[in-house]
């Protein structure tokens, strides 16, 4: 579970920007049930990756309180660190070490895991993204899709309860999207909770539970995927043609391989 | 609060960017010169009088703070003997007098910061040195001020990347090893892409230069400026 | 195409990723003079600046290394907040740390010198732990022969006054700057130079 | 004209990489006549952003030539800088200055055009992604899409006579994309030639004359959009379901607003 409380979080507009700064989230209130598959859409600039950011502390509020399982992010960070999990919008702000392999295996060795278990999970972690067998490639080599899906990778392999993705489809090809899909798929039948940030919503619709809108940071839309998709053009989202709840990939492609 | 530009319409922001630097110089040089109490007591009216003329105040001296420490210390350093007289005073006026002189220079330069954009200071490299020398400084200058807040934000990133998965556990040592060696690779890769895109864009070293003209009030300032040079030179001969 | 393309004298792939390398390590000159910590004994702090120094004569060489510490003066100069703790302005290069900021060109050209033996930058892996520490070493004599020297003149000090304002007190934390910047070149995930 | 003869570029694999590295870009021939409206698409890892970088000498082909307007770009680079304009990715990757005039500005000035050219030029390329008046806002402070626009109206502003855009639509909410695809449009009509790099057709396929797809480093389809329809699903990349020559917008989305 995680609640959002009447959280607002503003930013200073800086020496030379806007005057009296922006406020990035203001007052949302949510609650996030384990299980749950949630899609947050949203304008450019309004507030998404500030709201999911206050979910493992990388930003904290100006007021109100995230509780991740219960306990408050600013009491136990450590603690809601291991449980969400995290793929950043740019896969670069995202991967610290030099190879494949190294990166995705940084999380499970932070948590302390044994060497087999660490193998395990890198492994699952790279099949999951069509990455299997490069592991020894070097990041710096990789092209724009292929760095995305190490960063989905890194997030998987810490199997968090809840697992956060900020635009994870940008640049990546059609196998590899659908694999992730499906990954994400599981992952929700087996009690993960996934929360897939995006302004495009063609992929992602029919495997929603719920959707929550955001304008200028404030909730605007809360809804299942069908009553939300009609309300979601008014905040410059994109819906897929013909929506009717069921997949949204039945919907709007024909290239199923 | 760091020192740096501000917007705004004093006397000193509509001056050229080269009859400041000319000014500068011209103080730096007196001072040096006329480090005596009257030298200095003319000097700091004169370092007041600009630093309001740029719209700036004892605020903007702030920044300024890490230096203040030495400048106050520094003549109790020279004055202290070991042996009788343990101190001597003449020594620590002495260097009291020089110390003194460095903050009224610190003054005059907070002055040009905070009434120069980058902009203008750029195009004051370009047309004062000549060729690629005057181009390699003024574009890298420019260049300067647009990496610094991007790197620190950078090695914030870093951490925040190490955070996110964990890497709180790691002891400090490990974490700032971490942080280092991703911050100067993104730095790195930084760089690089920057190099690519001024590449893409036809970066040449004769691009049209911006624009730049003296206006009424950049020729007393000229004066001022020779004046004070001049001043300074006239003790030496 | 409005324009004659005949003239435009492009700085070249080459040169432009080097200047935009120099800049950079003056930024990350700068960066560093924000993390300052207070010395015990002696009025001036410690900062990071010094690391940054090595880190540019390692990784861009004797030329663009002094070329890159040349920007970082002319940038904080002009206004750029690179000086330490955030300072600015022509005047930190006539007062009282002016020695030490003149020396950083010179002695990352000296730990580029070194490091790589001349001006051809060399693969870093092939270079030595004692010609790595005696660069670094020898830059720290630069720094602090010019910054005593200008202490000395600026301040009108003797120079055991200079030496045990502006020397004695920075030495261990030299040290540490040294070993971190062997850490982190010694380390294989720079991926860069 | 841009004229593409038996290119082929290889990378090494790196230190730890690929023991014989890799073959981005395949003895590739391709020639791209003024004003058309061209697609390059494929997998991840294809050799997309290689096979554009070699239209401006950005990377430099192991055999092969690139000629732009007739000419070799190896014999003149300006010539090819100037006449090839181009989006990055990944917008942050491209802007070099502080201010959006500023940056605008950058390619005309280092053109050794007039003040009076530049100033005409930045004015105009402004207009066209609809950010007039804003030059002195400071790149730091702009949002995804606005960033993106000043990205685009950098290379516009070189008045290039071929513009290249490598994935420029991720990102980007909708009001943006739309904005982005009239402009592409009213270049096209005006005889530029637009080449899009993509791995996701559903944006664009409406508005092309032809399409590439790319697959390890080769040309596997080389044909108008309604055949390229039937084929690229082969090389992993998604077209629009329906896709019957009309505009991909109309056949895709239900939401303009
Ligand atoms: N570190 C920061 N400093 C200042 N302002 C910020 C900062 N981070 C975000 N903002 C501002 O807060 C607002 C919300 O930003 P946020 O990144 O959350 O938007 P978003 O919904 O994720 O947009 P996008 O679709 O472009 O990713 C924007 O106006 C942005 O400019
Ligand atoms: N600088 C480089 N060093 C080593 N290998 C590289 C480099 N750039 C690209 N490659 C490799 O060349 C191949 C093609 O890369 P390219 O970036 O052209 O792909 P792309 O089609 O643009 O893919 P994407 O859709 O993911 O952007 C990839 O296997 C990539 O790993
Ligand atoms: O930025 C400045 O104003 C110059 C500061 C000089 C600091 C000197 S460099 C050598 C010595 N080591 C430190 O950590 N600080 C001093
Ligand atoms: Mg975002
Ligand atoms: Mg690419």
């Amino acid at each position: 579970m995680i609640g959002v409380e009447g959280v607002t979080r503003r930013f200073d507009g800086g020496a030379t920007g806007n005057a009296g700064g922006v406020v990035a989230v203001d007052d949302v209130t949510l609650s996030i049930p384990d299980g749950e598959f949630l899609i947050v859409a949203g304008a450019n600039g309004s507030g998404k990756t500030t709201l999911v950011r206050t979910f493992n502390g990388l930003v904290t509020p100006d007021s109100g309180t995230v509780t991740v399982n219960g306990t408050p992010v600013r009491d136990d960070l450590v603690a809601a660190r291991s449980a969400v999990g995290m793929v950043f919008q740019d896969p670069r702000d995202q991967l610290v070490a030099a190879t494949v392999g190294a990166d995705v295996a940084f999380g499970p060795e932070n948590l302390g895991c044994s060497h087999a278990e660490i193998d395990r999970r890198v492994d699952d972690a790279l099949a999951a993204v069509n990455m299997a067998d490069r592991e020894d490639e070097r990041i710096a080599s990789l092209s724009g899709g292929e760095r995305e899906r190490v960063a989905i990778a890194g997030a998987l392999a810490m199997e968090p309860d809840h697992l956060v993705l900020d635009e994870p489809f940008t640049g990546l090809d059609e196998p590899a999207r659908r694999s992730v899909l499906d990954r994400l798929r599981d992952l929700r039948a087996a009690g993960t909770s996934v929360i897939v940030v995006t302004h495009d919503l063609r992929d992602v619709l029919g495997l929603a539970d719920r959707v929550v809108g955001l304008s200028a940071g404030r909730v605007a839309v809360d809804d299942a995927p069908r009553g939300a998709a009609a309300e979601l053009p008014g905040l410059d989202v994109r819906v897929p043609a013909g929506f009717d709840g069921r997949s949204a990939d039945a919907a709007d492609t024909s290239s199923s391989p | 609060m760091t020192l740096s530009y501000v917007p705004d319409d004093s006397l000193a922001h509509r001056l050229d960017p080269r009859s400041k630097l000319l000014v500068q110089a011209g103080f730096a040089a007196a001072a040096y010169a006329y480090t005596t109490p009257r030298g200095l007591g003319a000097l700091t009216l004169f370092a007041v009088a600009w630093l309001a003329l740029s719209g700036g105040g004892p605020r903007d001296l702030w920044a300024y703070r890490f230096a203040l420490p030495v400048l106050a210390l520094a003549p109790l350093v020279a004055g202290a003997t070991l042996g009788a007289p343990w101190f001597r005073v003449e020594r620590a006026a002495t260097t009291g007098l020089a110390s003194y002189r460095v903050l009224l220079i610190l003054v005059v330069a907070a002055g040009y910061v905070r009434s120069t954009p980058v902009r203008e200071s750029r195009a004051a490299i370009q047309r004062s040195v000549p060729g690629k020398p005057g181009q390699f400084l003024g574009v890298g200058v420019a260049l300067v001020f647009r990496f610094l807040p991007l790197l620190k934000r950078d090695l914030l990133t870093a951490r925040e990347a190490i955070r996110a998965r964990g890497g709180d556990a790691l002891p400090v040592r490990d974490r700032m090893r971490l942080v280092a060696v991703a911050g100067i690779n993104r730095a790195f890769g930084r760089a690089d892409r920057l190099g690519t895109a001024l590449n893409a864009r036809c970066f040449a070293w004769n691009p049209t230069l911006p624009r730049l003209a003296l206006g009424p009030a950049d020729y007393p300032a000229l004066a001022v400026g020779a004046g004070l040079l001049a001043a300074a030179v006239v003790p030496l001969v | 195409m409005a324009t004659s393309t005949e003239s435009v004298d492009l700085v070249g792939d080459e040169a432009a990723t080097n200047l935009a390398r120099a800049a950079l390590f003056a930024a990350l000159v700068g960066a560093f003079a924000y993390v300052t910590f207070p010395n015990p004994v002696s009025p001036v702090s410690v900062t990071l600046q010094v690391l940054g120094v090595f880190l540019a004569g390692v990784y861009l060489g004797p030329v663009w290394g002094a070329a890159s510490l040349v920007l970082y003066l002319a940038a904080g100069a002009v206004g750029a907040p690179v000086f330490e703790g955030g300072s600015a302005g022509v005047g930190a290069l006539v007062g009282q740390s002016a020695g030490y900021l003149w020396s950083y060109p010179l002695a990352a050209g000296a730990v580029g010198a070194v490091v790589h033996r001349g001006a051809a930058l060399r693969d870093l892996d092939t270079v030595g732990l004692p010609t790595l520490v005696g660069a670094m070493a020898l830059g720290t004599v630069i720094i602090y022969a010019l910054g005593v020297a200008g202490l000395a003149y600026v301040l009108s000090l003797g120079p055991v006054e200079a030496v045990t304002v502006g020397a004695v007190a920075f030495l261990p934390a030299e040290a540490l700057k040294i070993a971190a910047a062997v850490g982190i070149v010694r380390s294989d995930a720079v991926a860069a130079a």
